[in-house]
């Protein structure tokens, strides 16, 4: 099927089905529903339903599977009539690069990747290091014991973008800072974004040796971590989404502030470009410059230090701090 | 295919067991020499974590679920089915956790998980038992059953519930825990004077007296009850009995299948419960995926510990304790653990040359030792990628080390069918 | 008159393939004991197991004291009465003797101190010197066989079976078995007892049943039969007997071992400077009560062990270092004496167990290569030549008898032009068909010119064959003994050691040989 | 006589796979049914016949499978149970990866030698496992198990020392291999441009090897032997230790070209998201094809088969994927007890015959030819 007309602009409402936008949404593992990255995914698809009216089509990946079956999975979106399709995490990068080629006309988002690039493609990124630097200053900020830590969920270059942000921001604060670093697991075992357990144990090292605050890099593990400051009466930071809100409720007063990834706003955009006609193939940077990170600030745990990590942003911005990707 | 594997350098003990072979004085006298090296250790290296309650009790906490695998395994092969599936059990029990705890609260919880891991023992029993199918087939089986059916269960079950989606359930309820506030505290200060060896027995026993899981402590009745059933009534024997000669136990009347079919059950139910922990103790929530290999642990821990309730426990407290420390201290506590090993590696290199002349053997331990010396003297901690490993690299040096007096039922994994042994 | 103890009416048992039992009918009067004989496969065991419970019978019934009874488990059984020494012991070896006798009767005096007393008691009353701590894994085959007794006593049992319970036991054994026996029978017990050994049944045996292919042909009188009618009885042809023609013995030797020591587990070696030489055309046979060092002295000189000390020629090779695959090579054939542990792959077909031992030598191999053709070839001929009963080389060993299985053991043994064979028990639980081809074969051997290491339980065998006999005690070599002088009786004093001492304590001895080592000893055993 | 008996045989040979499938079929039927899911649509699903592109990617998943399969079999066929496959395969892809990224010999110079080097790493991280075995008397089941994770730590410790990254990519891979020392994929099946890695002749030439050193070898009768009685196999002269320890190095051996395919076929580099997993689809396979080598072809190509059909099953039917691992748990329970229920029924019929064949011979009634 042809993609172009599906994208014509203004096909909002659900006013009539020639003009409804199909979207397909290749999940990473973990799917719709893993309170994280995905899930932020969806959300944006959720909004675009309801805001756009587009008709969507989700698959998740499984775990350990062959590249053939993500590239599989692109290809049965598309041969549903899927022609727009978002690919969630960069794993998808290599199938995108090899079905968006076969597939010129269908138009593909790829998020948290560069990887593959065609005029057909929107490459999704985020600046996880400029929120990770905020997010940083802001524990610095609000320790008392000068030691602060980061839980990585798998020891991946994606996860250590978070860790250097964070690491540098703590250390902007605070040059004597001791920032306490820990991932679940190496890749491929992608069993620590799943882990409370795991979690749970590294935190309560951390805030036994001295740290107050843990950034919870996590995923799924995040949640040990909640659990761990609550029992230590100390202070976390959550990731992706606001988990001051989405967190279980007994945990969520010890959840300061979380570093927000705006995986829904790049993906709506994303929809939004289509139905408008506005496509545009390369890298889109979700940085603090368009707000495609930041900070939360729910519960008012950081009101006080707000106009510092303001300030903080605003220099990020017009480039007087820049964050390394790498510790 | 025959399950019992090769023996070949397997010094099995082909005499003896008169009693067992580690009495009650002994397993004290190791724990003292464990606890004084950790003391040693730390006083030397100041890695302080190595001797904290809170590293002791999260080791308690990461030993658990490995441990009623363990158990597990060890009513299995007991009655003489090996069970390579208690990973498949315990993430059935994961997720009959996370179901029957939502929906019914967490005791429900724990029961529901003991009552999943059983249905997948119940399988491997009607497999293996009933149909007499090598066990080792039956069990990859079920890992792939039970990993498949959790997570297609929960997707099923946990979709669109508050809190939860399809990897994962709700917060689940809190089971509770246990303090003696008096003891805690005063153990508490003493740990925290740091005194050589006092301090350190004191991190040890107030780990066990703070805020520990009713779940542990039904855990550690769970090892007794098994000692005690297996060893000393007339159900272990007979249960036993079928491990170790079925055709025995058959010729005087005990009904094999039977104690076999419910010796794999509670296996089931023990690795269900297992899984349970992790869902309801440590982590208050099902998560795909959330065992992370602990029932291969287990069955790891089970043969560590020569099939005995005893040895197993010391498998899952040596996994338990080095998971934790890796996981808590990091790179400096592991760090701390390269001069234990180097020290040890270069005793036995320099026992092995000078007692019992072996030349080679000595002077290649010696250089490992030298070589991890070398390594702890110019880095200051170890890679986080290493880190993780130290579980992993711990409990192989250790069978590396110990000398392996393992023997494992007699009729484990083999075969059997009524009336056609005679 | 009284009912009979046990009355078998029109028994049949129908396995796949085979009728192992077609209307066997008897009866055995209480207080007596009543002994079946019957060749190999004629279905005495089968019988047995139907009356005990562990097979259910096809047809028939079974009464006990006039009582039909139906028997689904041993349990019916054990509940009737009786009790079963199998023919295979039925002991779990990491289990000590308290658990082996309460398993399964655990209500009659619990698991713990009483039974423990219970079964000193018993031990105690018919003399069976068992005691209850000790590991089965520890204990030698005699009060292996004693313990059994003493699980069907611990029973109460009324009724007591053994199947063919002194295969495995030497004269003096035998005779304080049979005291057993009659003790048992003096206190109203009835005993059922098979056996193979026909001078034995005659002197224990009140009356005498003869199974031939599944059914029952005569019930006789003892008194009033010869062994020898028995076995006609059984076979319906000539018994064979084991006796040598005229020497051939060379003076050219073949085998020589000298000084060959073994360090055991504790103090003492498992093998003792042990000396000896075959010559060419000579048979050596090797006497002695299982567990004396006799198993480790055929692993020693097949390299499964390594000597401590001493050398072993052959010929005039030293092979004392060499590797089991090079003495093999070298022309040692071997027939171990656990057939279906050692010298068998029981799931492989008859082809590649032809070739077992044998897998690098001609007509089996070419280079790394193995010659399936050569082998088949090499298979057929020597089914053919040994008189292995089967349609085809390529059914599964299991798919045999015992009896053909050992004579394929032996052609296999005998086709790789041997200079020495190794023989082990070769006739064990053989029938007297198989065992008379056996000794042909043995006699063969011997008449080519092969030096021949035959060691055996049957000590009439050892006398019939030998040219020179020794008996090994405790790893220790006796000296000569000349077969045509020696009785069966002299042998076993010997092998006891009750020549030089007091009988009584040997026993004792055999049953806790392996106690002194401790658990650190262990690893030893391994061949390694 | 024997030509029709082996009809039989094969007949026999036909039934057990037959009824385990029937029996997959009726469990996950009743899952589905339980679960309140569309039977009839995901039924449907599974069993269309797979478009072009779809057949490509089953044949190249179970060429992958079947590598692994054939190495976990090795131990298998003598007893030993080599859970590690799975760290051998990703610590030898690395090591291959490494070394042909740099590109220091030029095309299938490069690639053998990559090769080569996979054989080796993967046979040494196995063969720790047998010295520890037959030195130390450690079980292969745990020391294999530890050794997964073990590589794990080690290989990501040095990926992240030698990887290529580039910015905003996210994945930690090592060199791109040279495009001369890719290896091309033949385009064999019509209507797709997807190509079929050409390492599938490593997988059939492996296969082959395994066969042939197993049935047609000293070394691989005295390797079944050990596996079918290790006792008699020591009687008979094999070096049991030595024997352990070979197998152990020849299945590292094989599990270190597991990843190849994947390696020059495909993803030309070693990162972070190369394929984990292969090693425990391996241990399944081998048992679902008997440790036969056709046999595991073809539980290879119906693992890699359901893995892709079931892809869709989201899509199409919007059930959850994982349903997949249920049938093909399922199925391998029902091959081996369908096997083991006619393994029984041949036992008989061979007894039978056996009897049968000798009561027709002339001087021996009974079937154990007892009198002579
Ligand atoms: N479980 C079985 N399945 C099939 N056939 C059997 C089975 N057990 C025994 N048989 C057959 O039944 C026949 C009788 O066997 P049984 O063991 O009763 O003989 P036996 O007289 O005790 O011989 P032996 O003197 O060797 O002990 C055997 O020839 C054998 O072929
Ligand atoms: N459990 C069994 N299942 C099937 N067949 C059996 C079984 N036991 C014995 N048989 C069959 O019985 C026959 C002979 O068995 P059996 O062991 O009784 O022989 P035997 O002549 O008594 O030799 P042995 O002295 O070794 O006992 C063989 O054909 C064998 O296939
Ligand atoms: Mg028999
Ligand atoms: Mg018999």
């Amino acid at each position: 099927g042809s993609s172009t007309d599906s994208s014509t602009p203004g096909a909002s409402g659900t006013t009539s089905a020639a003009k409804v936008i199909k979207v397909g949404m290749a999940y990473d593992v973990g799917g719709r529903g893993d309170q994280s990255f995905n899930d932020a995914a969806a959300a944006g698809l959720d909004k675009a339903k309801a805001e756009l009216g587009a008709d969507t089509k989700e698959a998740t990946a499984v775990n350990g599977e062959a590249e053939s079956a993500r590239e599989e999975r692109l290809s049965q979106l598309i041969d549903a009539g899927y022609v727009n399709v978002i690919a969630v995490g960069f794993a998808y990068a290599p199938a995108v690069k090899k079905v968006a080629a076969a597939n010129p006309d269908v138009k593909f988002a790829l998020i948290d990747s560069t990887d593959a690039v065609g005029p057909n493609i929107e490459n999704l990124t985020f600046a996880e290091n400029e929120g990770s630097f905020l997010v940083g200053a802001a524990a610095a900020l609000k320790s008392k014991t000068g030691n602060v830590g980061f839980i990585g969920g798998v020891n991946t270059d994606l996860i250590k973008k978070f860790e250097a942000g964070y690491t540098m921001g703590a250390k902007t604060v605070n040059p004597a800072i001791k920032v306490q670093v820990k991932y679940l697991t190496q890749p491929p075992d992608f069993s620590g974004f799943g882990d409370p357990a795991k979690g749970k144990t590294a935190a309560e090292g951390m805030y036994q040796q001295g740290a107050d605050v843990v950034y919870a890099a996590a995923g799924g593990s995040g949640g040990g971590v909640f659990t761990a400051a609550k029992a230590a009466g100390k202070m976390a930071i959550g990731v992706d989404s606001d988990q001051a809100l989405t967190a279980p409720a007994d945990v969520r007063d010890v959840i300061i502030t979380s570093m927000i990834k705006k995986v829904d706003v790049g993906t709506f955009d994303f929809i939004k470009s289509l139905t408008e006609g506005k496509f545009v193939a390369g890298t889109k940077v979700y940085d603090l410059k368009v707000d495609g990170v930041g900070y939360s600030t729910t519960g008012g745990k950081i009101d006080d230090i707000k106009a510092k990590l303001d300030d903080f942003k605003q220099q990020i911005i017009d480039g007087k701090i820049v964050v390394p990707i790498k510790p | 295919m025959s399950t019992t594997g090769l023996k070949a350098g397997a010094k099995a003990i082909t005499g003896a067991v008169r009693k067992p072979s580690l009495s009650p004085a002994r397993i004290a006298l190791i724990a003292v020499i464990a606890v004084f090296l950790i003391a040693v250790l730390r006083v030397v290296t100041g890695a302080n974590d190595l001797a904290s309650s809170g590293a002791l009790a999260a080791a308690i906490g990461l030993a658990v679920p490995i441990g009623m695998a363990g158990l597990g395994g060890l009513w299995s092969e007991r009655a003489g089915v090996v069970n390579i599936g208690l990973e498949g059990m315990m993430i059935l029990g994961t997720w009959g956790a996370g179901f029957f705890g939502w929906h019914y609260g967490p005791w429900a919880g724990l029961l529901g998980a003991m009552f999943c891991g059983m249905v997948g023992g119940a399988i491997h029993a009607l497999a293996t038992v009933v149909f007499g199918v090598d066990h080792i087939v039956s069990g990859v089986a079920i890992n792939i059953i039970g990993y498949g059916t959790a997570k297609y269960l929960a997707a099923r079950t946990f979709t669109g519930s508050p809190g939860g989606g399809p990897t994962q359930s709700p917060q689940l309820g809190k089971l509770p825990s246990l303090s003696i506030p008096g003891v805690s505290s005063g153990l508490g200060s003493l740990e925290k004077r740091e005194i050589f060896f006092v301090s350190d027995l004191a991190a040890i026993l107030r780990a066990m007296v703070t805020n520990l899981s009713f779940v542990t402590l039904i855990a550690l009745a769970m090892v007794a009850l098994t000692w005690w059933v297996l060893w000393h009534t007339t159900f272990g024997l007979r249960l036993r009995s079928c491990g170790e000669s079925p055709v025995a136990a058959e010729s005087l009347g005990v009904n094999v299948y039977k104690y076999k079919f419910i010796a794999v059950l509670v296996s089931g139910s023990l690795a269900g419960l297992g899984g349970g922990y992790l869902a309801l103790v440590a982590a208050n929530i099902y998560r795909d995926g959330q065992t992370g290999g602990r029932g291969y642990i287990g069955l790891a821990a089970m043969i560590f510990g020569n099939w005995r309730p005893g040895g197993l426990v010391g498998g899952a407290a040596l996994f338990g304790y080095t998971d934790a420390v890796q996981l808590r201290g990091g790179g400096t506590t592991v760090h701390a653990m390269l001069l234990l090993l180097a020290v040890l590696t270069i005793g036995i290199g320099a026992w092995q040359l000078l007692r019992k002349h072996r030349v080679i053997k000595g002077v290649i331990a010696i250089s490992a030792g030298v070589i991890v010396a070398v390594w702890y003297s110019i880095s200051e901690t170890v890679p986080d990628a290493l880190t993780g490993m130290t579980p992993y690299v711990a409990t192989l040096l250790v069978l590396a080390f110990a000398s392996q007096r393992l023997r494992m039922p007699a009729a484990d994994g083999l075969p059997y069918r009524k009336g056609e042994g005679h | 008159m009284v009912a009979p103890a046990v009355e078998l009416q029109g028994i049949t048992k129908r396995f796949p393939g085979v009728v192992a039992n077609k209307d066997v009918t008897f009866s055995v009067q209480r207080g007596t004991v009543h002994a079946i004989v019957g060749e190999n496969g004629a279905g005495k065991s089968t019988l047995m197991k139907i009356l005990y419970g562990v097979l259910r019978a096809d047809e028939g019934t079974v009464k006990v004291d006039g009582q039909l009874l139906a028997l689904h488990s041993p349990s019916d059984a054990i509940d009737a009465g009786i009790g079963m020494v199998f023919q295979h012991f039925m002991l779990a070896d990491n289990l000590t003797v308290l658990e082996n006798v309460v398993l399964g009767a655990e209500k009659r005096h619990g698991i713990g101190d009483r039974a423990r007393a219970e079964i000193e008691r018993i031990s105690a009353d018919y003399g069976l010197n068992v005691h209850a701590d000790h590991l089965v894994a520890d204990l030698g085959v005699g009060i292996r066989q004693r313990v059994e007794i003493l699980k069907v006593l611990y029973r109460g049992a009324k009724i007591l079976i053994l199947d063919e319970p002194t295969a495995v036991l030497v004269p003096q054994e035998v005779d304080e078995l049979f005291d057993n026996l009659r003790e048992l029978k003096s206190e109203g017990l009835t005993v059922i007892f098979i056996s193979h050994k026909l001078d034995e049944v005659l002197s224990v045996a009140d009356s005498i049943t003869v199974i031939r292919r599944g059914t029952t042909v005569a019930t006789v009188d003892p008194k009033s039969v010869t062994s020898r009618q028995l076995a006609e009885l059984m076979v319906g042809s000539e018994l064979p007997s084991a006796s040598t023609d005229v020497s051939t013995v060379t003076d050219r030797p073949l085998l020589a071992i000298t000084g060959l020591t073994l360090a055991g587990a504790g103090v003492r070696d498992v093998l003792h400077d042990i000396t000896l030489t075959i010559h060419a055309g000579e048979v050596l046979g090797v006497a002695g009560v299982e567990g004396n060092g006799q198993a480790e002295l055929v692993e020693a000189i097949m390299g499964m062990r390594e000597p401590t000390a001493g050398r072993i020629l052959l010929a005039d090779q030293d092979i004392s270092d060499w590797h089991t695959r090079e003495i093999r090579e070298a022309g040692v054939g071997y027939i171990p004496e656990d057939r279906h542990r050692h010298a068998l792959l029981l799931d492989a077909p008859l082809w590649e167990n032809t070739m077992l031992g044998h897998q690098t030598q001609s007509p089996n191999a070419k280079g790394v290569w193995v010659d399936a053709a050569g082998a088949k070839a090499g298979a057929e001929r020597i089914l053919a030549e040994y008189d292995v009963r089967t349609p085809s080389i390529y059914v599964t060993a299991n798919s045999l008898s015992g009896g053909n299985q050992q004579k394929l053991i032996i052609g296999r043994e005998m086709s790789y032009t041997p200079r020495v064979l190794v023989a082990a028990h070769p006739t064990r639980g053989v029938d007297v068909g198989a065992q008379a081809a056996i000794w042909d074969h043995i006699r063969r051997a011997r008449r080519e010119g092969l030096a021949v290491l035959l060691i055996s339980a049957d000590l009439d065998e050892l006398i019939g064959l030998s040219d020179t006999i020794r008996v090994i005690l405790r790893g220790q070599l006796s000296d000569e003994f000349d077969p045509d002088v020696v009785t069966a009786q002299d042998l076993g004093a010997a092998m006891t050691g009750a020549d030089q001492r007091d009988p009584g304590t040997v026993a004792d001895d055999l049953g806790t040989r392996h106690t002194e080592a401790g658990p650190e000893t262990h690893g030893v055993e391994e061949g390694q | 006589m024997k030509a029709t008996l082996d009809l039989r045989r094969v007949g026999l040979g036909l039934l057990a796979p037959v009824l385990a499938i029937l029996v997959a079929f009726v469990v996950t039927s009743t899952v589905l049914l339980l679960a309140g899911d569309p039977v009839v649509e995901v039924w449907t699903q599974l069993l269309t016949v797979p478009r072009p592109r779809l057949v490509v990617a089953i044949i190249n998943g179970a060429s992958v499978y079947y590598l692994s399969a054939i190495a976990v079999a090795i131990g298998f066929r003598m007893n030993l149970f080599n859970i590690g496959v799975d760290g051998q395969y990703r610590i030898a892809a690395f090591a291959a990866a490494v070394f042909a990224g740099q590109g220091w010999l030029p095309g299938p110079l490069n690639i053998f030698v990559s090769l080569l080097i996979a054989v080796v790493v993967g046979a040494a991280w196995a063969g720790i496992a047998g010295w520890l075995k037959v030195t130390r008397g450690v079980s292969e089941v745990i020391s294999t198990i530890m050794l997964n994770a073990i590589a794990t730590g080690l290989v990501s410790f040095l990926l992240f020392r030698v990887a290529d990254s580039t910015a905003g990519s996210n994945v930690t891979n090592t060199k791109t291999i040279p495009a001369s020392s890719q290896v091309p994929g033949f385009a064999l099946v019509p209507g797709t441009p997807n190509k079929i890695y050409g390492f599938i002749l490593l997988a059939a030439l492996v296969g082959v090897a395994y066969w042939v050193i197993l049935n047609k070898t000293r070394f691989g009768y005295d390797l079944r032997a050990t596996g079918r009685s290790e006792t008699a196999a020591v009687a008979s002269g094999v070096n049991v230790k030595r024997m352990v320890l070979t197998a152990m190095v020849l299945s590292g051996a094989a599990a270190g070209l597991v990843g190849m395919p994947l390696l020059f076929g495909q993803d030309y580099s070693y990162g972070t998201t190369f394929q984990p997993g292969l090693g425990f689809a391996g241990i399944a396979i081998a048992l679902l094809g008997r440790n036969h080598p056709v046999g595991i072809a073809f539980g290879a190509l119906l693992w890699s088969y359901l893995d892709q059909q079931s892809n869709g099953l989201q899509i199409t039917v919007g059930v959850s994927s994982e349903l997949v691992y249920i049938i093909q748990g399922v199925i391998v329970l029902a091959v081996v007890i369908a096997y083991e229920v006619v393994r029984r029924a041949g036992l008989r019929m061979e007894q039978r015959r056996v009897a049968r064949q000798l009561s027709e011979e002339p001087g021996s009634p009974t079937p154990e030819g007892a009198t002579v």
